[in-house]
């Protein structure tokens, strides 16, 4: 650690805990508390990474999570910042971006061939011949900056929480501790995050005196109650204050994300040194003075020998003082404010090795530290509405104006000396907490518990601070030489003054043709620098060009974080064990896992058809219904009659939408006189809950009706096939003669000893069938006792795909697979169920309008002439012998009944009629010939079945 | 007109000879005086305005246009959109028109002397249920017959095509097949948009940035009557054509006519990552699962989503946006948690019943409409250029677009893309 | 994410909502002609600025209610409950 | 364990529907938004027009109401399961999955609304036990090993 200074106040190091860690493979050693790149500089290495384009060697340029030259490779994670990362033992670190090494990049060439790389460059060749743009493309792709992703990283543990803090404070330096401490004083709820390791902001790498208030601040903090959160970024304000936070350092997890609806959101973010534009300003060497004030005070590291120093300002000045503090001897100070200018420097590739002024002195260095103003980050500002104006006198963006909710304060709205940065904090604290106390108030009052808050509104707080002064500071932005302007992008001010003169020169176009702020430091050490040479170039001035869109989030942010635990829910019918007990193979149908079947669904329907089968159909949506207008409203919602169905019967319905098309079907009994159970289908069933909500209370609202969801409420079961009757006698008092409960009706009764059960006959199946309906606490105990009380009748429980075979040999569409988005409802063909009689339902006119023109397609049943070919579904229908398309499959599957293969399909009216032979295109490019038969029914088209 | 010049030559040749004098390039395109008449003015300084400005000079002859943007060039859509290009759509109007397309990208970086870096990498649309996997092959069938290459594979095809995937059996969505596309890829956005601003240009086309239509003048009844002028910010022009080309805004100016859309705007949201070296080849698209991927060249990936479903004109962007965003892509490519999210934008979308774009004339004489681009409107832009010139060029509307007219609502002839899933793109 | 003022639950994440955009009146479907219908079905103002609009309080009251949004700024004003008076702002923070 | 959850079921539940002029929702009573408990029963008015009877005495209290007008009654002993979440760290696992404001001045004891936990609908209660913090959570029944384990996973940092 050849570099490293005796210890001192103000280092965040633990010196008795040293940790071991690689370097490009090499052993090295660093404390705790070191950042990744401390560790490195101590030990020498000052080269940390390439730049993207011209692979020009790279050292620290601001030594923070900013600093564009220090992103690395740490394991298997890609753009570790390695100047805020903290060291840990054994961690791998490895250079990105280079190739075959660190010292040695092939790629560096790019460099040789700049002066023809102009930005935009690609835009203007490769075009020809075109055939070879996708080889150029291989080559270019390969150029992509950044580091690897492990593929098979596996997804940590990263958490995730709500929280409604009256007041978040972004930044926890002197200006936002104070605003916290004064708003936890005032009564708010106060959550402080502060992106870095340490609150503190700028006071960190001060004096001794700085780092006693600091610790006077956090001590008040806590005792007021403020909420510290360190290594923590506030990384987006949404609608509303919405805010993003995001937490690295919670225990137990990786990252974790808090969303909080903050109802004051203080931006204390400070202020961000940006960097000199010169020739030469990318060599390893050339650094900010806080980068310098930072590794000195706050890492013990010495960052060159022999300094010159270009200061505009006190935070020159005080690295000057720190400089020497650490033994770096100070070749020259070019001091802005006498007008002295740096032009260039000089280096080897390794390291700058002179500097150039405008006096024409030479002057030998290895390092060089410039001190020439700042940039103010608004962007959690710019995303609740504000735009940052440019004030000429203090050479930096203001913010203008934000919403009421938003407050800012400190260095991102003026200067002053430490007590008046304080100060203004504070009463910003006690705006935010007095705005908030409003917020509060409202919100209790508007919940319900109105009744609840006693004490009046609080008095909205007028903003009526006292703003901070702005200093006065020298524009200092570019040298008269053209230098890096975007570290990251390597986009020069030569390649902004090109791209201007091309006509790419408002700060919009001129971004994304140079790409300037487009990389991973979103502008945070470029926009002003990008905007002062564009209006330089354009002969502008600043405040007209403007600044670009900041966006979120304000430091980029892990995928894994913002996932979280990925929950995905899924419902389950009390039966679900039992089935994958019994060895059923699940399948996912919306949030719902079913038994797709049990082995062998052939012959679950052989059994079906010819025992008995059972089948678990509780995914089946189910609403009670109550009230004096049920009828009303099943008529003005299903196309059919509804208004004279006796008490103890079903009846099958379809809903359409208002244009016509088919919503959904299924049946509704009447239990009683004013109560009714409607059945949906499984994925329908919250669409149709609220869709009659919205029918009931925006256009009904005088019908008195109740709808409650019950779908898992009852586990419902089909009990299907010819022995059906006799296993559901078994276990019921219900009397199940034909005469005495026929097709079509619903009795209500004791079912395996269970009260309040209900069976309803109807044949999805096709076959004589009892649905149950029996309270879902009891579902399982049904299930089991039905196929205990059985098996001599040979029941055998069936899946959906039993299911889907049966009811395709029976000829019934299933809304959504035979039908589609533009299905009207003369589709299905079930004109019968078309009621023109009745004043108004659902879609009514569409699905005249429909029938009348007659030239909609509709859903026929057709069998393969081959009976062995299964046509894909899918498969289309074309006029014979051409291209041009009449229908296509819309199922199709093998019956096991009937032994040959059978479909549906939607074909055009003109392919309709019974006996007409249809041209079926399989995948596979055969063409197949297929019929269509009379009924949509390729079994029991009489349903003599399940009205025995 | 006189002033079409061809722009300078863009060559590798060219790159050199002014790299070594030191000599800057000529200015993409002219910075216009504002004049008070014009043949046609077209309103959206997008691809669709900027190419319909281009094919009218280019293949009509009509060179006395301007264009009007409110704010930069591409600063709607065109500007931020992911750019994702193939023409694998459910019917065969889509599939047609959205092919001539293809082609027209194809010989694009030729044609307009600018390399618009369309990378035919082959695209993925991913199916996790029967039902979807049925749609893909619904779609692949109608595509086949009018000679699109598309097909549906299998995960291990998949995987062999996109190692990062996730194929196993036992995830929540399980990957079950996929429809490949291997024309469908991407393209540089911005190249397109500049491409055709250059093109234009040369043509004699004024270019006017910065410069918003307040209103539109008419004589007549609202509603029906003629077009006489638009009024901006610059001042009026007088013209007896305006084209609305202005995608997510198209509702404000019909409503300039009294013409009513069936249109809704939402904001479409899409972010990219840091970059990475690349492990990307293909783009990758998921219905379900409401997100879409590929990476570009520089190593970022590029996400997209659906809309969001409340209408809006505010591109301010969510956060659930990206939490659904990572949660959804994590599922399909579980080893990238460690990539962190660099930036996420919002731009507007016109919406429509049927996913399927409106077009050509409408009620009011000399206002076209080329709107409801919706959320995949740009890989549309050179052919609705083309044949939007052609309809305002011949007064009749070319067979390609006829299924897209207004009046298919009024008549209630849908146009079926519906069937289709909701993240198209 | 926006706060949406329900009348009877107060200020609640959208996405404890359902949005169901544009409120407009529906024609008589005995007596209106396709062209009526289908304006409702689908044409849209679609403004960029206010709009009435209706959500229905899913995860909340389960009610559905009508409140003026602008479309730019994402204010909210005048929630309202089919069948009572306007004026119930209750629900605004703002 | 700082926090415990329970899956109490099966318990007695019964929805009351109830317009604002009939003789139920007048003897049912309650703010909007707020329960109360009434012997063995623990009644909650969570929505306007709607109450739910939570607990053993909720068929007879059904039972004895007069249900006249535009008024009914569902049992959703089946149809919705109840987990309770209880402790000092209840209110901090919940945070972790819900977006309600868990503090004392938004849901006080007695609290109730709808919301959802981990994009599962849920009908939340504060119905603390002895001074200490403890939420019933009412959801479709067809959810609840999804629940559960969402709900552990949540707890398992306290
Ligand atoms: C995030 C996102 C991802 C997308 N991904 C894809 C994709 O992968 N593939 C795909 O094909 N499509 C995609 N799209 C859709 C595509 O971007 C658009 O459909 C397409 O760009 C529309 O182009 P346009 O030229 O019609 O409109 P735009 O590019 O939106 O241009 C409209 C212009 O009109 C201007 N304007 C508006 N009002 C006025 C006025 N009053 N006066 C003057 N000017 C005005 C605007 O400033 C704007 O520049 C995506 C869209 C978004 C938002
Ligand atoms: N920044 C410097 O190097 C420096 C040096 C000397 C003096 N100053 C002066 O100090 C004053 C600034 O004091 P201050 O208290 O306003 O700021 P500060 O710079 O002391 O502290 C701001 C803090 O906010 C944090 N932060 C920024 N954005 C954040 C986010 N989104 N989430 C979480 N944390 C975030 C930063 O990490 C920083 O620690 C200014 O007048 C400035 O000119 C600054
Ligand atoms: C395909 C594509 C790739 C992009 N890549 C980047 C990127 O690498 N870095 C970046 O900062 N922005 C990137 N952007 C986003 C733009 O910076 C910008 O956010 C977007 O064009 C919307 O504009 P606005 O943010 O100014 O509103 C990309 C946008 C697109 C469409
Ligand atoms: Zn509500």
């Amino acid at each position: 650690m050849n570099h490293r200074l005796p210890p001192a106040d103000g280092e965040v190091l633990d010196r008795t805990k040293a940790l071991t860690f690689t370097w490009n493979g090499k052993k090295l050693e660093g404390f705790e508390g070191d950042t990744i790149t401390s560790a490195l500089m101590a030990n020498g290495h000052h080269i940390i990474g390439r730049s993207m384009k011209y692979h020009r060697p790279r050292g620290v340029l601001t030594a923070d999570f900013w600093d564009p030259n220090t992103t690395v490779q740490v394991g298997d994670e890609p753009n570790v910042r390695a100047s805020h990362r903290k060291l840990e033992a054994g961690m791998q670190v490895v250079a990105q971006n280079v190739w075959p090494s660190l010292s040695f990049d092939i790629k560096a060439a790019n460099g040789l061939v700049g002066r023809f790389l102009t930005a935009g460059f690609y835009y203007k060749t490769f075009m020809k011949p075109a055939a070879l743009w996708p080889r150029y493309e291989h080559v270019l792709a390969k150029f992509a900056p950044g580091g690897e992703v492990d593929l098979d990283t596996p997804h940590g543990r990263y958490d995730k929480r709500f929280a409604h803090p009256d007041v978040v404070v972004a930044g926890g330096g002197p200006a936002g501790l104070s605003a916290a401490i004064a708003a936890a004083e005032a009564g708010s709820s106060v959550m402080l995050v502060e992106h870095e390791h340490h609150v503190g902001g700028h006071l960190l790498w001060g004096t001794e005196e700085d780092r006693a208030r600091v610790a006077d601040l956090t001590a008040a903090a806590l005792a007021a109650g403020v909420e510290i959160l360190t290594n923590s970024t506030v990384t987006g304000r949404y609608e509303d204050n919405w805010i993003a936070i995001l937490q690295r350092n919670h225990p137990g997890v990786v990252e974790r994300l808090i969303k909080a609806r903050a109802k004051t959101l203080v931006v204390a973010a400070g202020t961000i040194e940006r960097p000199y534009v010169f020739e030469g300003n990318d060599l390893p060497g050339v650094m900010t003075s806080g980068a310098v004030r930072r590794l000195i005070t706050m890492y013990g590291v010495k960052p060159g020998k022999q300094a010159v120093v270009f200061s505009a300002n006190e935070s020159g000045e005080a690295a000057i003082d720190d400089l020497r503090r650490a033994g770096v001897s100070i070749a020259r100070v070019v001091d802005a404010l006498t007008g002295e200018r740096i032009v260039s420097t000089k280096g080897s590739k390794k390291r700058v090795k002179e500097v150039l002024l405008e006096d024409g002195a030479k002057i030998k260095c290895d390092l060089v530290v410039t001190a020439v103003g700042w940039t103010t980050p608004t962007s959690l500002l710019n995303m609740a509405g504000d735009r940052p104006v440019y004030d000429a006198d203090a050479a930096r963006f203001f913010p203008s104006g934000a919403p009421d909710n938003v407050l800012a304060t400190g260095g991102m709205v003026g200067d002053g000396s430490l007590d008046d940065l304080i100060e203004h904090g504070r009463v910003t604290g006690e705006l935010a907490a007095g705005r908030a106390a409003v917020v509060r108030h409202r919100l209790q009052v508007a919940t319900a518990r109105a009744e609840t808050v006693d004490e009046a509104e609080p008095g909205y707080l007028a903003d009526e601070r006292t703003p901070l002064d702005r200093w006065p500071h020298p524009e200092l932005f570019r040298a008269s030489t053209h230098g890096i302007v975007d570290y990251s992008e390597d986009v020069s001010s030569k390649d902004l003054y090109s791209a201007a003169a091309e006509g790419f020169d408002s700060v919009e176009l001129i971004k994304r043709f140079t790409t300037a702020t487009m990389g991973p430091s979103q502008g945070k050490l470029e926009t002003v620098n990008t905007v002062a040479v564009l209006a330089q170039a354009r002969g502008d001035s600043i405040g007209d060009v403007g600044t670009t869109v900041w966006r979120p989030p304000y430091a980029p942010i892990s995928l894994g974080a913002l996932a979280g635990r990925i929950n995905e829910p899924t419902r389950l019918s009390v039966i679900q064990p039992w089935h994958e007990a019994n060895g059923a193979t699940p399948i996912l149908a919306g949030q719902w896992v079913r038994p797709d079947h049990y082995g062998d669904p052939l012959s679950e329907v052989r059994n079906t058809r010819e025992n008995v089968g059972i089948i678990d159909v509780t995914p089946l949506g189910k609403l009670d219904l109550q009230g004096p207008d049920v009828a009303n409203l099943l008529s003005l919602l299903y196309t059919n009659k509804w208004m004279q169905l006796p008490i103890g019967s079903v009846r099958y319905g379809i809903m359409c939408a208002e244009d016509g098309v088919v919503l959904d079907d299924g049946v509704t009994a009447r239990l009683d006189e004013e109560h009714y159970l409607m059945t949906t289908t499984s994925s329908g069933a919250a669409r149709i809950w609220s869709w009659i909500e919205m029918w009931l209370q925006t256009e009904r609202p005088e019908w008195q009706v109740h709808v409650t969801p019950v779908t898992t409420g009852l586990t419902s079961i089909n009990i299907a096939g010819p022995k059906s009757r006799a296993l559901l006698g078994r276990l019921t008092d219900i009397d199940l003669d034909n005469e005495a409960f026929p097709y079509m009706r619903v009795r209500q009764g004791l079912i395996a000893g269970i009260e309040q059960c209900i069976a309803w006959r109807i044949g999805f199946t096709g076959e004589l069938s009892y649905e149950i309906h029996v309270p879902s606490g009891h579902g399982l105990a049904v299930w089991e006792r039905l196929l205990a009380e059985g098996a001599d009748l040979g029941v055998k429980p069936f899946g959906l795909e039993a299911q889907r075979i049966m009811r395709l040999e029976k000829g019934h569409f299933i809304v959504g697979q035979d039908t589609d988005g533009l299905s009207k409802a003369p589709v299905t063909g079930l004109d019968p169920l078309l009621k023109f009689d009745k004043d108004d339902w659902a879609g009514l006119p569409e699905v005249r309008w429909s029938l009348e023109s007659g030239d909609h397609p509709v859903i026929v049943a057709c069998q393969p002439d081959d009976r062995s070919i299964v046509p894909e579904e899918a498969a289309q229908i074309l006029r014979s012998g051409t291209t041009e398309i009449v229908g296509r499959i819309t199922s199709s599957r093998m019956s096991p009944t009937l032994e040959r293969s059978i479909c549906l399909a939607q074909v055009s009216k003109e392919f309709a009629d019974a006996g007409t032979s249809l041209e079926v295109l399989l995948v596979d490019g055969r063409r197949i010939t297929a019929t269509v038969i009379e009924h949509h029914a390729h079994f029991d088209p009489e349903g003599e079945r399940l009205r025995g | 007109m006189g002033k079409n010049k061809p722009p300078a030559k863009y060559s590798a040749a060219g790159l050199l000879w002014r790299g070594l004098r030191k000599q800057s390039w000529p200015r993409v395109w002219r910075e216009p005086e504002f004049k008070n008449s014009y043949d046609v003015v077209i309103i959206g300084g997008g691809v669709h305005g900027l190419a319909t400005a281009y094919y009218l000079a280019a293949n009509h002859g009509i060179t006395d246009i301007a264009v009007v943007d409110r704010a930069y060039l591409g600063s709607g859509g065109s500007g931020r959109n992911t750019a994702i290009v193939r023409s694998n759509y459910l019917t065969p109007e889509g599939v047609a028109f959205y092919d001539r397309s293809l082609d027209l990208y194809k010989s694009m970086s030729n044609d307009l002397n600018l390399n618009v870096m369309f990378s035919e990498r082959g695209h993925l649309t991913l199916a996790h249920t029967d039902s979807a996997l049925r749609t893909m092959h619904w779609r692949a069938e109608v595509n086949k017959l009018q000679g699109i290459d598309s097909s549906v594979i299998d995960p291990a095809e998949i995987k062999r095509l996109t190692p990062s995937l996730d194929v196993s059996t036992n995830t929540r969505y399980p990957i079950m097949g996929a429809l490949y596309h291997p024309p469908g890829g991407t393209i540089r956005h911005d190249a397109v948009v500049w491409g055709y601003a250059r093109g234009a240009d040369a043509y004699g086309v004024d270019l006017f940035q910065q410069t918003e239509v307040l209103d539109i003048l008419t004589e007549g009844d609202h509603g029906s009557g003629r077009v006489t002028g638009v009024r901006t910010n610059k001042g009026d022009i007088s013209t007896p054509i305006v084209v609305n080309c202005t995608a997510g805004w198209a509702s404000t100016i019909s409503a300039m006519v009294d013409v009513q859309l069936p249109i809704t705007t939402h904001p479409l949201q899409a972010a990219v990552t840091e970059p990475v070296k690349t492990f990307l080849p293909t783009v990758v698209v998921s219905g379900s699962l409401h997100v879409y991927v590929s990476q570009t060249d520089r190593g970022e990936l590029v996400f997209g989503a659906s809309v969001d479903p409340v209408a809006t004109y505010n591109m301010g962007g969510t956060l659930e946006f990206t939490e659904e965003l990572a949660s959804h892509v994590l599922e399909l490519m579980p080893g990238i948690s460690k990539m962190r999210l660099l930036r996420q934008w919002a731009g507007l979308c016109d919406m429509t019943p049927d996913y399927s774009p409106v077009m050509g004339p409408t009620p009011v004489a000399g206002f076209y409409v080329d709107v409801g681009w919706g959320t995949y409107g740009f890989k549309a832009g050179p052919v609705s250029g083309e044949q939007m010139a052609a309809c305002v060029a011949t007064g009749e509307t070319p067979h390609l677009i006829k299924p897209f007219e207004l009046s298919r609502f009024t008549e209630g002839n849908l146009v079926g893309e519906k069937g289709a899933a909701a993240v198209g793109h | 994410m926006l706060l949406v003022p329900c009348p009877n639950c107060g200020p609640r994440n959208a996405a404890d909502l359902s949005y169901n955009g544009e409120s407009r009146p529906r024609p008589d479907p005995q007596t209106c002609s396709p062209e009526e219908w289908r304006t409702y079905l689908y044409l849209r103002d679609n403004p960029s600025g206010w709009l009435v609009e209706s959500w229905y309080c899913s995860s909340g009251c389960r009610k559905h209610f009508t409140i003026e949004r602008h479309t730019l700024t994402g204010e909210l004003r005048t929630p309202i409950l089919p069948g009572s008076k306007p004026g119930a702002t209750k629900g605004s923070t703002k | 364990m700082a926090s415990s959850i329970t899956h109490i079921e099966p318990m007695p539940k019964a929805s009351v529907r109830a317009a604002a002029d009939t003789n139920a929702a007048a003897a049912l009573g309650l703010t909007f938004g707020s329960a109360e408990r009434r012997g063995d029963t623990l009644v909650v008015r969570i929505r306007p027009d709607e109450w739910y009877l939570l607990g053993d005495g909720a068929a007879p209290m059904v039972h004895g109401l007069d249900l006249t007008g535009y008024a009914s009654t569902v049992d959703i002993t089946h149809a919705r399961h109840a987990v309770r979440v209880t402790g000092s760290h209840a209110a901090e696992t919940l945070a972790k999955l819900c977006s309600a404001d868990f503090g004392d001045a938004m849901t006080p004891n007695g609290a109730a609304w709808g919301n959802s936990i981990a994009g599962v609908t849920c009908d939340l209660v504060r119905d603390d036990h002895n001074g200490e913090r403890s939420y019933l959570l009412l959801f479709d029944g067809s959810f609840a090993s999804y629940v559960l384990r969402t709900l552990e996973d949540a707890a398992a940092e306290f």
